[in-house]
């Protein structure tokens, strides 16, 4: 069914360069799982900033992590006016992901996703589904293991917090983690656990493995830097000031523990910046300044830019600002790190 | 089958025999070496004060009290009475002082409940034949309850009709007459219901063997071929009630 | 019908027409249409976990079983991960698996004799770490055309999900209505010493209830496969409380021996037309938990008035 | 302690032996305080609930009461959102609005006359709508020394935290031998109704109960806090079951009436021996889940072995 | 106070009157305008078959059981009695058919529930004193068992103690001694037991007044004072106990 309707229905699609929207008419909505994360609380203020900058206002959804809800705000969206509707969204999981391309198809909305796509589902089988945006897990994962492995001096224990085992974002980090291990032969993995991407999960787990392991860990690798924060904790309660922690998510809690020579690093992923550039690519074309025929087919599906944050690069992403000039027309596919392999 | 020589009658063995039970209780000597007989085909009171062991015995009967000592003949076989099923399949049965029903169910599925035969074929309820087979059983007794009514919307002496009728399935279990034993069966009754009660137990001798215990003497002679009189969990006497003077009682 | 189990059905219809009242988007036929597709999957779990409120047990395995028979679905039918093409006999093993595991509940409880609390929470921690290891790592995305057909597909306006989710509570109402397991299910929830005292062996009837419960969830996970195209671990999130939610705001008490599917096919639509209706009418997403529920609560409140003393016993 | 009570005691030694057997690390005095320390908010919070289901009630408020008080504590104190630095009056208001939370599950429970069920899992969710509400995007940090101090200073080898949840277990214990509201909480579990034809008015003392057990979790709410130096909308999540399954494992009946604070402090060490005993032995992650689903479930069967009959009514 | 002329005795108005209550459930009339009169420190025994209406009555009496019609009096002064807590308020207790303890609770708990005075100063026990008082009950009664037992590990016979010290506290609560109703007190008692309560029954006369039901007609006559007759929900005769014959029972 994708193909039948991905090519021939452009019109009735309205994703097409027929149609139009006055940009008073456009209708922005931002929607992630929780407010009380605080990188995706972030991504719906990035959102806003963006709606603002354009005279609009942005509708914020949050679905409690819970997939069933996702679907059925989004078909609820699909039963309004869809004509000039542009969603940027964070799907669930994977799966999630194409009954919301499908119904964006079917309703000829708008659609920007991130982070969460099924690898064989095409973006260019379609021209309601403008953009999927995400960062390369297997590359933050690696890049933390190395930045981990400098700090301890090449050598020595570490140990390994997982997210929650079964999303695509713990185990690409985790094949990063066991990459970079291999580059890194005296650095040994002593023990690798889950801590579900909590922080308090965090805590309790780092604490344990500290006992069990003693001062043969030097280093802890987190999988995210909810979780980094909790190991934080976990070392601070048990007085060790000698192990070097890495996480994933710049978070600002995070680039304040690595401001302060707590933490080693951090890769960004950026909330703000997130949250608008769904919503600047879906007003582009929805207002005629960008066509989807336009947009090269490695900026369908991308690995948007991120950075290793150390001590030594921290001062530049710890106010993330959204900057207007990301999200002009022209300009916001400049954070491509190539299209997703 | 064992003849027991000492009881041999004239008919074949007693319905049901009981020699030297005895049963204690923490503190209590309920039955004290208690010996009974229930003949074919009579309906046997049993009286005795309260505490007397009445309701003790009788649950030893069907199997819900284990004997410390004694033994229970049944049509002159000794038997062993583990559970209420071991007692339903040697015919006897017994409605209990406090009522043993499923509220929720229907008083059909009461009636037949644990030995449904007919009613339920490869786990289907086939409620036609549920039916008449509960009917069947109500119309022995004289009762005119709707057997598909859920048993709680029943009054209480309907609910006592749907338990008498559901102990005398029993006998579809042996090919003799069952043994029906009835605790106090009046005491929540009112007297029209205890007429029709009396109707019946009467009715019931025809096929049945009766054990009927009541505190009100005037019952127990109305209804009983002979009275057994416990008391201290001893058996006392056994009166057939025509030679047994008529007593003042409360009344 | 008695008047005590009126209650659930009146507060679906004013509910409903509140929400009607208040919001053209909600009174389209569209809008109809996805309730009820939206609460196929909850009915089908809802289903099993009845006949076990009626016994007067829980069950708290949902999640485990829903998950376990997800993954495993989406890697027996046609896939991503594997040359697997099981079509319908995949599906089969799926429920089959589940059906395995609700098994393992009732067989705990009367087994070991620990409450059904207990064990079902057990289980449910043991279908979702096998489900982990079969995930391994990488989403079984199914490409299998029936199964992806059930979520698309459509016949009379429904999907056929919600088709196979009316099959289920009429399954379950036969079951209920017209089968020994059925109605002794019931009857343990009344009295369940007198079923042992007529000679009724109760423990195989309460491993079956569990074990049909199990196929239940099983096929609430192969459904939520199906609307995902993708097995999840996390299938059954959540639908351990809705499903025991609907059932006791239809009128299926906690203690057992009351209520039914029907009564819980009509918690499920008062649930599933509160969480909709509240989209619809535009309540924040920040309030919208709080306000389902305290309404979810006063609809109990409302079921509960006639029948009060009985309802009380997990107070 | 009767030889009933001794199962879950008896559980405790044989799995810490078998631990202590299998690994050197998990034997270390280190790690026992390790274990003392990560039970300390699980004891908390499972002292609020253990009165709970004394009454025979069950309580599924925790992580919105929990959450709503982690959130309310971190903006109270000294912290990097505002300018409060409350110190102990902003614990005291913490405790106090989670207090007050608990009070509406009661006041829903005896005013409303709905399950506790369902009005705690009602309120649960009020709370992390008001948590989520006050958090505002930005996770509060606390500053404040003291309550920092809590989780890191130490006294005779045991963080502050830790000593405080020995305090609560001591005044939970002195509440149920020496309080009318313990006493009555118990007996209410045992025959509500003798206590009515006594003339006694249970329904205060429910919501009594209620409102002390939301104390209790806003508490723990407060040591989450000051174990993760922020203030968390999830800093309750998963503390419902956990502490139920703690206290049950320790031999507190869903059914009310049995069981008290000692048998839940047991089981709060038992689970949390066993979490702590399959990470030193080094058991996959992937396993752990479902092992300790299984080893809980063969526990709670150990050590209901010797009441099982009243064990049964959530059957 | 309003003084009754009709009953006015010597000594001041008697201690219960009952006039004339009728009281209906569906299908029967299980008080058909009862009329009883309790002297003061008199123990007053209450006989009658099976259902006749003794139980309804009393519950009429400590306000479990809302009359249709007819007045009771205590000490002269019409009441209405709402619930059991009022009737323990005019000075009425009773001693339930079935137990009513809190199985869970110690005895000395179950004795003062609902009014432990000093036994509990600003909600925080204080076990002390609570054993103490419940021992003053239990002595009264010559009951020696130890008050800070649990409840459920007592014998039956020690729980029947139990309850008994429990309704005694009552008279705490008026300034006049209180009015006992003991229903079928002995039904559950071994013999040994039973004698223990006569004795404390007829200890009870010096401070209280005692209505004492019992289908046991020597229990009546061998305790009472008096003996008041009920049939089928009406009084049919009221007899001291030196011009009754004795009549023959079961015995
Ligand atoms: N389960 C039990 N545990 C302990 N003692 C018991 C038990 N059942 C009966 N008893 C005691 O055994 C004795 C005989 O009781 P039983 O119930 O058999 O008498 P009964 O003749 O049926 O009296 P009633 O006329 O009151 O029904 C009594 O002393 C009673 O207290
Ligand atoms: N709650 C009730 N509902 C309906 N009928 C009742 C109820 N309580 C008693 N009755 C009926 O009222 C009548 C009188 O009963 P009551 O219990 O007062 O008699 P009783 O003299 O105490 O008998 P017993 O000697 O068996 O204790 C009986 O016909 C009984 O069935
Ligand atoms: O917090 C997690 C975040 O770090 C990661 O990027 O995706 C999964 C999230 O839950
Ligand atoms: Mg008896
Ligand atoms: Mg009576």
């Amino acid at each position: 069914t994708e193909e039948a309707v991905g090519s021939d229905d452009t019109a009735a699609a309205g994703g097409g360069d027929a149609s139009t929207c006055e940009p008073a008419d456009v209708t922005l909505v931002g929607q992630v799982r929780n407010e009380s994360n605080p990188y995706e609380a972030s991504w719906l203020d990035g959102g806003d900033a963006f709606a603002e900058q354009v005279g609009l206002t942005q509708e914020r959804l949050t679905y409690d992590g819970d997939s069933t809800r996702q679907q059925e705000q989004i078909s609820q969206l699909f039963a309004g006016d869809t004509s000039c509707l542009v969603m940027n969204i964070l799907p669930n999981g994977d799966s999630d992901t194409p009954p919301i391309v499908e119904g964006a198809q079917d309703a000829g909305a708008y659609l920007v996703t991130q982070w969460n796509k099924p690898a064989d589902l095409a973006v260019t089988d379609y021209d309601s589904w403008l953009s999927h945006i995400t960062y390369n897990g297997v590359e933050s994962g690696k890049q933390i293991g190395d930045a981990l492995a400098e700090a301890i001096g090449g050598s020595g224990g570490i140990v390994a917090l997982q997210g929650i085992l079964d999303t695509g974002a713990a185990k690409d980090r985790f094949a990063g983690l066991e990459e970079s291990l291999s580059a890194n032969s005296d650095v040994e993995l002593l023990d690798d656990q889950t801590a579900n991407f909590s922080r308090a999960e965090a805590l309790e787990v780092t604490k344990t493995l500290l006992t069990k392991h003693g001062d043969d860990i030097k280093g802890i690798w987190a999988a995210n830097d909810d979780m980094a924060l909790g190991a934080l904790e976990a070392l601070k309660q048990a007085g060790r000031t000698d192990v070097a922690v890495v996480g994933i998510d710049a978070v600002p809690d995070a680039l304040t523990a690595i401001e302060d020579g707590e933490m080693t690093a951090t890769v960004s992923s950026d909330g703000p910046w997130q949250g608008g550039i769904g919503l600047a690519i879906g007003y582009c074309v929805a207002t005629g300044e960008l066509a989807v025929e336009d947009i090269a087919d490695e900026d369908r599906a991308w690995y948007a830019e991120q950075f290793l944050i150390e001590k030594d690069n921290v001062g530049d992403f710890v106010s993330p600002e959204t900057d207007e000039s990301d999200f002009a027309c022209d300009n916001v596919f400049s954070r491509s790190q190539g299209p997703i392999s | 089958m064992t003849l027991d020589p000492r009881s041999a009658p004239d008919a074949g063995p007693n319905a049901l025999e009981v020699r030297g039970l005895v049963k204690h209780y923490p503190g209590v000597k309920a039955l004290d070496g208690v010996d009974l007989v229930v003949r074919r085909n009579e309906v046997l009171g049993l009286a005795g004060e309260n505490g007397a062991g009445k309701s003790t015995l009788l649950k030893a009967l069907v199997g819900l009290v284990k004997p410390d000592a004694g033994e229970i003949w049944v049509r002159g076989e000794k038997v062993e009475l583990k559970s209420v099923v071991d007692a339903a399949n040697h015919g006897i049965g017994m409605v209990f002082q406090e009522q043993s029903l499923v509220p929720n169910l229907t008083a059909a599925e009461n009636i037949v409940l644990g030995s449904e035969g007919a009613g339920v074929r490869r786990g289907v309820y086939r409620w036609d034949t549920m039916r008449k087979m509960a009917q069947e059983q109500l119309d022995k007794i004289g009762s005119s309850i709707d057997p598909l009514a859920r048993t709680d919307t029943l009054s209480f002496a309907d609910r006592q009709m749907v338990e008498i009728a559901k102990v005398l399935r029993i006998e579809e279990r042996t090919d003799h007459p069952p043994v029906i034993i009835l605790d106090e069966p009046t005491s929540v009754l009112e007297s029209k219901e205890i007429e029709t009660l009396f109707t019946q137990v009467r009715r019931l001798r025809e096929f049945a063997s009766v054990v009927f215990v009541s505190h009100r003497l005037d019952e127990v002679l109305d209804v009983c071929d002979r009275v057994s009189v416990l008391r201290s969990g001893r058996s006392v006497g056994e009166v057939p009630t025509e030679e047994r003077p008529r007593p003042s009682s409360t009344r | 019908m008695s008047l005590r189990d009126a209650g659930p059905p009146i507060a679906l219809v004013v509910i409903f027409a509140v929400f009607a009242a208040l919001s053209p988007g909600f009174r389209t036929i569209a809008n109809v249409q996805n309730i009820f597709d939206a609460a196929a999957v909850l009915a089908v779990v809802t289903c099993g976990i009845t006949f076990v409120l009626m016994m007067g047990s829980i069950d708290l395995s949902t999640p485990g079983i829903m998950g376990a028979s997800a993954i495993t679905v989406a890697l027996l039918v046609a896939n991503n991960r594997n040359d697997n093409d099981l079509g319908l006999v995949g599906i089969g093993i799926a429920v089959l698996l589940a059906a395995a595991l609700g098994c393992l509940s009732g067989l705990a409880l009367v087994v070991l004799k620990v409450p059904s609390f207990m064990t079902t929470l057990g289980v449910s921690a043991v279908g979702l770490g096998v489900a982990t290891l079969m995930f391994g790592g990488v989403q079984p995305n199914v490409t299998d055309a029936m199964l992806e057909s059930w979520a698309v597909d459509r016949f009379l306006g429904l999907a056929y999900l919600t088709w196979i989710a009316f099959a289920c509570v009429l399954v379950g109402w036969l079951v209920q209505r017209y089968s020994r397991l059925g109605r002794y299910a019931y009857a343990i929830g009344g009295a369940e010493e007198v079923l042992a005292l007529s000679g009724v062996k109760v423990k195989p009837y309460k491993v079956a209830v569990f074990t049909m419960a199990g196929a239940f969830y099983g096929l609430g996970g192969v459904m939520v496969t199906s609307q995902l195209s993708a097995g999840l671990v996390q299938a059954g999130r959540g639908y351990d409380f809705a499903a025991i939610t609907a059932a006791v705001v239809g009128g299926t008490l906690l203690i057992g021996g009351r209520g039914g599917i029907l009564h819980s096919a009509v918690g499920v639509l008062l649930v599933t037309v509160l969480s909709n209706g509240l989209v619809q009418v535009g309540v924040s997403p920040y309030w919208q938990g709080g306000v389902q529920g305290l309404i979810v609560v006063v609809a109990v409140a409302a079921a509960v008035i006639p029948q009060r003393r009985r309802n009380q016993v997990t107070k």
